[in-house]
């Protein structure tokens, strides 16, 4: 797998709010998306991750803003786009072409008034003008058929189709134009696992084949070892750890990470401890100070009350070099 | 305004412009019917003629011969002779003969539903080419109703199979004028070049149909309609300001009243004294001046006939007898009658105090402020009232029922005052409360000697007997005050002499201005461009 | 209209932290718009009360002073009997919101026991009493109006406040059925029936407090309804003249064609009145309407500094609150 | 076609019901035609006239409720609406003919109008929520709170009595002759302006403020999210996807409006003389006109429910989720 | 409802549980309970005279025993959410029977339902939907405790209950919570609110249908905990519906897994999750997410695609056969019967013909004998064997 990033988000802050009462529900988050590879997300609920996804495509519904940072994308040729300061115009060339995204439940991400032709077919008319009526035709039953779905559902309408199919067909229109990009907010949410599965390995030959970067976000751990190759965990607005999967499957280091890993049951193997994590998660408008995981941290010391601990590459204690991985712990720094 | 610039109103055009405020209309000519579009609109009598014309603003002057050259009367009023006039014929060129006159009554006796006035027809004939009609009783009081009956062709009417729901849609007359084209909102009649009586000046009339009085005002006023009778609250300002040398208005009176009717089945309205009492109070210069604008002959005899249209039936004592509020005069004769006044509140002999309830429908603007100035003045008595409005349904239903107290209300009007003291004191029509009583008396007034004095009144074989027993109604009527007379009705009308002139006026009083009266037609034979 | 799209937001109610008492339910009426409108209605209502004692003048009583223009004695100026039309209007002022709110009332009452009825039980009692609700939305309303006040010779306030509420139950009735009905299957009410509540006690306690926004919204819907009903019967002349409201006023008026007259005094005070009460009103509902429907709260919209815009976040790289990350420094340079 | 189906058999029996009221108000109503036709004429009716009359109208004999019901059910089903007592003899049916097109055109096309323009003005502000448009909203509010006579009267005084641009009544010129000619059409046009103006302003913000709420209301919906992240057209985004979906409430709102075009048009007709049916009904009610009631009852609830219908199938065209069976 | 006939029907099932360790542990039974949602009649029904229903839940057996935690798995629509709204008695049977404490329930309103929810309570799916938003956690609590006779006598009395009830599922202190809405509280404060309620009826049998599904792993954890609690310190009877197998492992004792309706296997939870029978529920559990797996993620054979059945027309014999890799012939025509198999695991599979013993109600769960044993002998030996491979 490549190291060339295509997505490098620095320093990123998102407000809810533009007065007083506002809400900082991002603060200063640095993440990079490798070309080719899966990057997963998770964190409690309400930590950002959707608000993360969103922001970086500015699709932030009101009153959501972007007070800093900056998120860059980077083309394949090696040139690189500065997101945030696309003028609307650019914006709509960028999207889609560039990056896709799945949204969070699929019953009401497509447009129950038109059918599934339309909509596939819109985004093919936007952004490839020169394609005559029936390539785009032909490239909408392509675009079904690599999600499995025959040709004739072509002409449905998003009701008359089940969940697990309306879930592919906005897949489906994710990888329409074939981009470098498609970030997932808890596709599969509304699934069985039969489904969830059938739908994440479709998902993960099609990376094999078309070599785009996946952005993965889900409340689902197991699944996310399971899929994705690297992990960020969040927490309060942040990014407290980021690592490949399996290591932080085998050795979280931030407190949380660890918490979250021995909160769910293993269904193969050995029955493990589960510990759980005390306490529940911080309002993002009453945010502890210092380290936000404080307060529920069995192993917080003095300075974790007081500063905001760097996300930065730990002190590896046993003198192993575990890849790119970083946290913002104050116990690893 | 821009109708009058580009229709081409005016005297120079030949055309006159007629509204009225009575809703849009539907394609109906039939004469017969109130309810036809003829009827409502007056262009009825543009068509049709009339065997004689007479003047309602002056019953007591001879008709004029119209279609008859002459009638006459055997002396009780049972038989009448019509000659016919020779010349006469049908807008399409038939001759009028005494065989249409004769078809015509016969048609009026066999359909009641077309004889609105209940004549009682009896014999019908054609006597050497003049038609006799014979009666059971005397028509004395129905004369003037009898010879102005209008003519139809019976060539075109004895092929009608129903009469009576016939619409009538291509009118033939004998009148000077043919309906051209028929639209609900306006009505345009054109003139028969063949007409037999003469050549009319106004080629062309329109008539116009209003929804209501403000909207035909502002057609008067802008001159878009430039015959019409409308009640305007303040016609100076409203009408005659807006062209103070052409826009011109009179308003004669006839032989009926408007009036605040008791229910003197009611106590204690049923005290004559205390009637008497409101009538002497009342303020009918106020209520000429805000309630009337003005328009509506001022009453001045207490007897509630019109003058001057009245004049000749007064009788002696009330000549010079004036209708001037008098609070104290009449607070003696409630103190007399055994009325108490204490703390500004009257009361009755037993004790109880009077308070009443007028009621008119809601809408009737000058009624409802004749009703507050009634109120006003009769305070002054101690009598506390209360205006009521409802819907002119359930007002009529109530009025004919006897379930008011007082109310105003016209009466009807004729040739003499007969008419309108028959409607309010009849103990012929007399019905308990409770019971329908359409015709009149609704009041439920109770006097053998009115009752007597009108049967006499009405079958007298001559003069002198009349003229007792209208001075006994005259004597009824002031001292039993059944109803307060308030305002003469009157036969008025709005004019503009913009384009035509030669209208009837107070120093040339040919005939009532009004367009929905018979002598309308006189009046536009009598117009001539103004320049 | 906009209820349809309302039923998910009544009852999620977005979490707020900082708002946590019973409070929190009136909290629509802390919007400028729904204040404006509530200072307006107090101002008529008080003149509802107070009007016939503070009048200059008795309404009815008659003067020399006739069709006299705006002046220190008769601030409206005077009617055609010289009347004061300023006394008319504030003792009209009782006439109007009675019938009003007793017209609103009981349209309210009546929509809700018939939409919440048939929403609830459905089956056979929800299709007979929605055709009831059909029918009477299929009537044509004012000419029934004018037929039902016209039963009655004695056309009082009270007459015309029930006319009025009899022909115009049916809409809001539709829209309790519609969510009643969807309520009628949520979770807590099938938990409510599943820890054994009577029926009588779920539709009271469980749903219609649900419901409580959008009666609310419909009730002050129905009071703009009779007024200006009210108001338009008194000026086409059905209603009982003789009592003083604001229509009785414009009846007058008109019948006596004030504004030909150049009167407008007598015509003009007595409709910016109704215009005023109604937007009041109007602004009302919007606040109703607003905390039926979160999204429809302004508030969260744009604001002077950043111009917000659906599908394009706005980017500010300023601090916009005071509150920035104090450990800004903190951070570490990018990999 | 199911969908269809139920529709009308829901119809048909709301159809009935509605009906049937009709028959029975009028009945139920106090006093009699010939009273009210004798206080309008402030006649001088004879008692053999008077019965007579009653014959006419079909008022003297004493049927049973139950035996005027089957009668008049019975009459409808031929198409006879009876005469009318008002214009007596002339058949109801004829009276509503010569006022309905004028209703028709003046309210049916100013409601449209109010409903394109308010719908159109309402997707442009809810989308553009936070601008100047914005400031548009308490003005159209205020506009709407006003009674819609007073509106029409100032307007008069102001336009046609004032400065004498537009004339202050009738549906056309009194000098002209209905016909589809230029003169005539224009004239009606002409006359149409001030009426017509006056309804749109009172009704448009309505439909404004229903369709900005919906618009707001689908525009945070995730479809649109989407399809802006799709990097649509703004105008595709915006009619495609926002104002589609809003509209569909709005639209059984326009089917009721339609039927309110026929009942709610007495006071533009009272206040601008205009011809039409709403001042039909007004007298007949005034003048107990049973057969005249009855028909432009009829009328009315027949449009109510022929437009609601109409509309349904519109809903059921625009949203295919209401097209269940596949 | 008065305290005295509760308490006797109490009585009587203790009574009744004296009697014999096993066979009268059984609180709630379903015997061979069918729900089928009628559809609205079309136009095209009524000319064909069909009446077309959704066959929600078919001839489901299952028992609920004190102090135990009876997991039901399966996919979505499969019916979990209407069984356990069946035996809640929120939905009339359309047929079966329905046992609590060995009696038949008779169906019926007012009295007798209340006396039925005071020991059978159901927790909903959804903690978010399931308290009402108007009212604060006092309100429904209150509630709870008044219907059902526990609220004690006078204010204190109910303090004491209510605070009692919030100890039980750990919101301490309570005061900070009575008067609370629920938009106050987080999803998993919610949730015990939620069990709260249902405990405050004193229940014998908690439902609890998908309780966690919507929260998050470190609130979800707390909330299996304490029903685990429950189970141990007052011997509840729980059936609780997951979609999440690896929770089921963990937290209950037994496991029924269900598909379009039907339970298609049963058996100790270990040995379901761990050997799965019924090509099913191998199914289920290789779609399963585990962590463990990622090493051999990528050779992952394709199982198992298609769509799931439709209920309104269910496919006739096993109605998993158009998606079963080892579908055979009888599958398509026969529905398998119930077979036993080691551990008191059984799978109604006709793989497992001729492999275990054939039950006729004394197993885990399940009672009723399954139909068609005339054609049940007559099967070919199932490649059981084959099947246990798959699932490792
Ligand atoms: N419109 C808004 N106004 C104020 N705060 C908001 C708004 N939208 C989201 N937030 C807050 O921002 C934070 C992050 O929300 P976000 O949706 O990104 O969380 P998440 O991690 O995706 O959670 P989940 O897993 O539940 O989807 C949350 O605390 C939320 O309360
Ligand atoms: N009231 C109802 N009317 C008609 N069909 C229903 C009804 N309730 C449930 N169903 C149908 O019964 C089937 C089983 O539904 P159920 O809710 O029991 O499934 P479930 O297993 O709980 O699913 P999930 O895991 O998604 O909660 C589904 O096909 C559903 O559509
Ligand atoms: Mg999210
Ligand atoms: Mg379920």
């Amino acid at each position: 797998m490549s190291a060339e990033p295509v997505l490098t988000i620095s320093g990123l802050n998102v407000d809810y709010g533009t007065d007083e009462r506002a809400v900082h529900a991002l603060r200063d988050i640095d993440l990079t998306l490798h070309r080719g590879e899966v990057l997963g997300l998770a964190g409690e609920s309400g930590s950002g991750k959707s608000t993360l996804a969103y922001a970086v495509t500015r699709l932030l519904a009101p009153p959501g803003v972007i007070t800093g940072g900056e998120v860059h994308y980077h083309r394949p040729g090696g040139d690189r786009l500065d997101i945030l300061s696309l003028s609307p115009e650019q914006l709509r060339a960028f999207r889609w072409q560039e990056l896709s995204l799945v949204f969070q439940g699929a019953m009401n991400s497509l447009n129950p008034v038109h059918t599934v032709h339309s909509q596939l077919t819109d985004v093919l008319k936007a952004h490839r003008p020169d394609l005559r009526k029936a390539q785009r035709t032909g490239r909408a039953k392509e675009l079904l058929s690599l999600v499995g779905i025959s040709a004739d559902r072509l002409a449905a309408y998003p009701h008359q189709l089940s969940g697990g199919m309306r879930q592919r067909v906005m897949i489906a229109m994710a990888l329409a134009l074939e981009p470098e990009i498609v970030i997932m907010d808890e596709p599969t949410t509304a699934l069985d696992v039969v489904m969830q599965r059938q739908i994440l390995r479709r998902l993960v030959q099609l990376r094999e084949q078309l070599g785009f970067s996946v952005v993965f976000i889900t409340h689902d751990i197991s699944l996310l070892i399971e899929f994705s190759d690297r992990i960020a965990i969040m927490y309060g607005g942040r990014i407290v750890e980021e690592a490949g999967a399996a290591e932080i499957y085998r050795d979280p280091r931030h407190p949380y990470s660890d918490g979250l890993l021995h909160s769910f049951p293993a269904l193969h193997g050995p029955r493990r401890e589960l510990t759980g994590i005390p306490g529940s998660p911080p309002h993002l408008s009453a945010m502890p100070t210092g380290c936000a995981f404080h307060p529920r941290c069995g192993k917080a010391f003095e300075p974790c009350a007081v500063r905001v601990p760097p996300l930065a590459a730990p002190a590896t204690p046993q003198g192993t070099t575990p890849g790119r991985r970083t946290v913002a712990c104050h116990l690893h720094t | 305004n821009s109708g009058a610039g580009k229709g081409g109103v005016g005297g120079a055009t030949g055309v006159l412009t007629l509204g009225k405020p009575d809703g849009p209309q539907t394609n109906n000519s039939n004469p017969f019917l109130n309810t036809s579009a003829g009827a409502t609109l007056g262009y009825r009598y543009m068509i049709y003629e009339p065997l004689a014309m007479t003047n309602m603003i002056k019953p007591t002057d001879k008709a004029d011969p119209w279609l008859a050259t002459d009638w006459e009367w055997e002396a009780n009023f049972t038989k009448v002779t019509f000659t016919l006039d020779e010349r006469a014929k049908w807008a399409d060129g038939k001759p009028l003969t005494a065989a249409d006159v004769e078809f015509t009554f016969n048609l009026l006796k066999k359909h009641s539903a077309l004889n609105w006035n209940g004549i009682p027809f009896d014999g019908v004939a054609v006597e050497d080419g003049k038609v006799v009609l014979t009666f059971k009783e005397s028509q004395f009081v129905n004369q003037n109703k009898i010879i102005q009956t209008f003519i139809v062709p019976k060539h075109i009417w004895e092929k009608v199979k129903n009469p009576e729901t016939w619409p009538n849609r291509t009118p033939v007359g004998s009148g000077p004028y043919r309906l051209k084209t028929f639209t609900p909102q306006t009505t345009t009649l054109t003139a028969t070049p063949t007409y037999w009586n003469g050549r009319t000046k106004v080629k062309e009339l329109r008539y116009t149909a209003y929804n209501d009085n403000s909207a035909a005002t502002t057609a008067l006023a802008t001159g878009k309609v430039e015959w019409s009778f409308v009640f305007m609250p303040n016609h100076k300002q409203l009408y005659i300001d807006k062209d103070p040398k052409n826009h011109k208005l009179w308003f004669p009176s006839g032989l009926g009243v408007h009036g605040l009717w008791f229910n003197t089945a009611r106590k204690p309205f049923d005290n004559p004294a205390l009637r008497r009492a409101m009538a002497m109070v009342v303020d009918r210069r106020a209520i000429h001046i805000q309630a009337q604008a003005t328009l509506y002959p001022e009453i001045t005899s207490p007897t509630g006939i019109p003058l001057p249209a009245g004049e000749p039936f007064l009788a002696p004592e009330y000549r010079s007898a004036t209708t001037r509020p008098d609070v104290a005069g009449a607070k003696k004769l409630l103190a007399e009658a055994g009325f108490t006044l204490s703390g500004g509140v009257l009361k009755d002999p037993s004790g109880k105090p009077v308070t009443l309830t007028f009621t008119d429908p809601a809408g009737w603007n000058d009624y409802i402020t004749g009703l507050a100035i009634i109120k006003d003045n009769i305070k002054q008595l101690g009598i506390e009232a209360k205006v009521k409005t409802q819907t002119a349904e359930a007002w009529g239903v109530d009025v004919a029922n006897g379930n008011f107290d007082a109310t105003l209300r016209w009466t009807n009007s004729g040739a003499t005052p007969y008419d309108m003291y028959q409607n309010v004191m009849d103990g012929a029509l007399l019905q308990p409360i409770g019971k329908s009583s359409q015709q009149g008396n609704f009041g439920r007034f109770k006097s053998e000697e009115a009752t007597t004095a009108l049967q006499a009144y009405a079958n007298a074989k001559d003069q002198k007997t009349r003229t007792e027993a209208m001075n006994a109604l005259q004597k009824i009527f002031v001292e039993q005050a059944p109803m307060i007379p308030t305002a003469a009705a009157p036969i008025g009308a709005e004019y503009s002499t913009k384009n035509w002139i030669g209208w009837p006026t107070e120093a040339n009083p040919y005939a009532p201005p009004q367009h929905t009266q018979p002598s309308a037609l006189e009046i536009v034979l009598n117009l001539t461009p103004a320049k | 209209m906009s209820i349809t799209a309302t039923d998910t937001a009544v009852l999620d109610g977005a979490p707020a932290p900082e708002a946590p008492t019973r409070r929190a339910r009136l909290r629509f009426l802390r919007g400028g718009k729904t204040r404006t409108g509530l200072i307006v209605l107090t101002f008529f209502v008080l003149l509802a009360v107070i009007g016939p004692w503070i009048a200059p003048y008795d309404p009815d009583a008659m003067s020399d002073q006739l069709l006299q223009p705006p002046s220190g004695a008769h601030w409206f100026g005077t009617t055609h009997t010289g009347q004061d039309v300023f006394s008319q209007i504030l003792v009209g002022t009782r006439g109007v919101l009675v019938v009003g709110f007793v017209a609103a009332l009981v349209a309210t009452v009546l929509s809700v026991l018939i939409g919440v009825t048939a929403g609830f039980l459905g089956g056979a009692v929800d299709e007979i009493l929605s055709a009831l609700a059909n029918i009477f939305l299929v009537l044509p309303g004012l000419p029934l109006i004018i037929i039902v006040a016209s039963f009655v010779p004695d056309t009082g306030d009270l007459l015309i406040a029930f006319a009025i509420a009899l022909t115009s139950w049916a809409w809001g009735s539709r829209i309790l059925r519609a969510q009643t009905l969807s309520l009628r299957r949520r979770d807590y009410v099938e938990a409510a029936r599943a820890t054994g509540e009577p029926t009588w006690r779920i539709i009271l306690f469980e749903i219609m407090p649900n419901l409580t926004a959008v009666i609310a919204s419909g009730f002050v819907g129905t009071v703009i309804f009779a007024v200006l009903t009210e108001i338009t019967l008194a000026f086409i002349g059905v209603a009982d003249i003789s009592h003083w409201n604001w229509g009785t006023v414009l009846f007058w008026a008109q019948s006596n064609q004030a504004l030909a007259q150049g009167a407008w005094w007598w015509f003009v005070p007595a409709g910016l009145c109704i215009a005023l009460l109604g937007t009041a009103l109007a602004l009302i509902n919007f606040g109703i309407d607003e905390f039926v429907n979160p999204r429809l709260r302004t508030a969260t919209g744009s604001s002077r500094k950043v111009k917000m815009r659906v599908g394009f976040t706005p980017v500010a790289r300023r601090p916009l609150t005071g509150d920035r990350p104090e450990h800004r420094t903190s951070k570490e340079p990018r990999p | 076609m199911k969908y269809l189906l139920q529709r009308i058999a829901f119809y048909t029996v709301t159809a009935w019901a509605a009906i049937t009221i009709n028959f029975l108000i009028p009945r139920l109503m106090p006093g009699d035609p010939v009273q009210a036709l004798l206080s309008r004429y402030q006649g001088q009716l004879d008692t053999k006239a008077i019965d007579s009359l009653k014959a006419l109208f079909g008022l003297d004999e004493e049927q049973s409720l139950w035996q005027q019901y089957t009668d008049y059910w019975a009459h409808l089903l031929d198409g006879d609406l009876g005469l009318s007592f008002t214009f007596f003899p002339t058949p109801v049916s004829e009276v509503i003919t010569q006022s309905l097109p004028w209703t028709l055109a003046l309210v049916g096309v100013t409601t449209l109008i109010s409903f394109v323009l308010g719908t159109g003005i309402g997707v442009y502000s809810g989308w553009k929520r936070g601008s100047w448009l914005d400031g548009l909203l308490p003005v159209t509010t205020f506009i709407s709170s006003i009674p819609y006579f007073w509106l029409g009267l100032i307007a008069i005084a102001l336009f046609a009595e004032k400065w004498s641009l537009f004339p202050n009544s009738g549906g056309y010129d009194s000098a002209l002759v209905p016909a589809f000619d230029w003169p005539f059409l224009s004239s009606a046009l002409y006359h149409a302006v001030l009426p017509g103006v006056t309804i749109v302003l009172s009704a448009v913000a309505g439909w404004i403020l229903g369709m900005r709420n919906m618009m707001v209301t689908v525009s945070s919906e995730d479809y649109v999210m989407v399809a802006q992240a799709k990097g649509l057209s703004e105008r595709r985004v915006m009619f495609g996807y926002a104002a589609r979906n809003a509209v569909l409430p709005n639209i059984s709102g326009f089917a009721l409006s339609l039927g309110f075009i026929v009942g709610g048009t007495l006071l533009v007709e009272m206040v601008f003389t205009y011809p039409g049916i709403g001042f039909q009904l007004l007298q007949a009610v005034g003048a107990k006109d049973y057969p005249l009631m009855q028909g432009v009852f009829l009328i009315i609830t027949l449009s109510v429910l022929a437009a609601n219908l109409l509309a349904d199938l519109v809903y059921a065209a625009l949203d295919p989720r209401i097209r269940k069976e596949a | 409802m008065t305290t005295d006939q509760s308490e006797n029907v109490r009585a009587g099932a203790d009574a009744a549980a004296g009697a014999g360790p096993t066979g009268t542990d059984v609180v709630l039974e379903a015997r061979g309970v069918t729900k089928h949602f009628p559809l609205r009649r079309t136009a095209r029904d009524l000319l064909t005279r069909e009446r077309r229903s959704v066959h929600a839940v078919d001839d489901v057996s299952l028992r609920l025993r004190r102090g135990t935690v009876t997991a039901l798995v399966g996919e979505s629509g499969s019916g979990k959410s209407t069984v356990a709204r069946l035996l809640a008695r929120l939905h009339p049977l359309t047929s079966g029977e329905i046992r609590l404490g060995g009696e038949p329930v008779v169906a019926g309103g007012g009295r007798s339902f209340r006396r039925y929810v005071r020991r059978v309570q159901l927790i909903f799916q959804d903690p978010f939907a399931s308290l009402n938003p108007v009212h604060t956690v006092r309100y429904h609590l209150t509630r709870a405790l008044k219907i059902h006779g526990r609220a004690g006598s006078g204010k204190e009395e109910l303090e004491r209950a209510l605070t009692d009830l919030l100890n039980r599922v750990q919101l301490t202190p309570a005061h900070q919570y009575l008067d609370k809405f629920p938009h106050e509280l987080s999803g998993g404060q919610r949730q015990r609110v939620a069990i709260a309620r249902a405990l405050g009826a004193d229940p014998q049998v908690l439902l609890a249908d998908e309780p966690v599904s919507m929260l998050d792993v470190s609130i979800r954890l707390g909330v299996l905990n304490l029903l685990r609690d429950l189970k141990e310190r007052l011997h509840l009877a729980i059936l609780y519906i997951t979609h999440d197998i690896a929770s089921a492992r963990y937290f209950a004792d037994t496991t029924l897994v269900m598909y379009a309706g039907r339970i298609v296997e049963g058996g100790d939870s270990e040995t379901v999750t761990q050997r799965p029978a019924h090509p099913y529920t191998q199914l289920l559990i290789a779609s399963a997410p585990d962590p463990d797996r990622v090493a051999a993620a990528a050779d992952q054979e394709e199982t198992g695609t298609g769509e799931p059945p439709s209920l309104i027309t269910p496919p006739p014999g096993c109605r998993f056969h158009p998606r079963c890799p080892q579908a055979m012939e009888r599958c398509r025509t026969e529905l398998p019967p119930r077979f036993d198999l080691a551990d008191g695991q059984w799978a109604a599979c006709w793989l497992y013909e001729g492999q275990g013993v054939r039950s006729y109600g004394n197993g885990d769960a399940g009672a009723k004998p399954y139909g068609n044993e005339g054609t049940a002998a007559t099967g070919t030996p199932a490649p059981g064997t084959t099947a246990r491979e798959v699932s490792r």
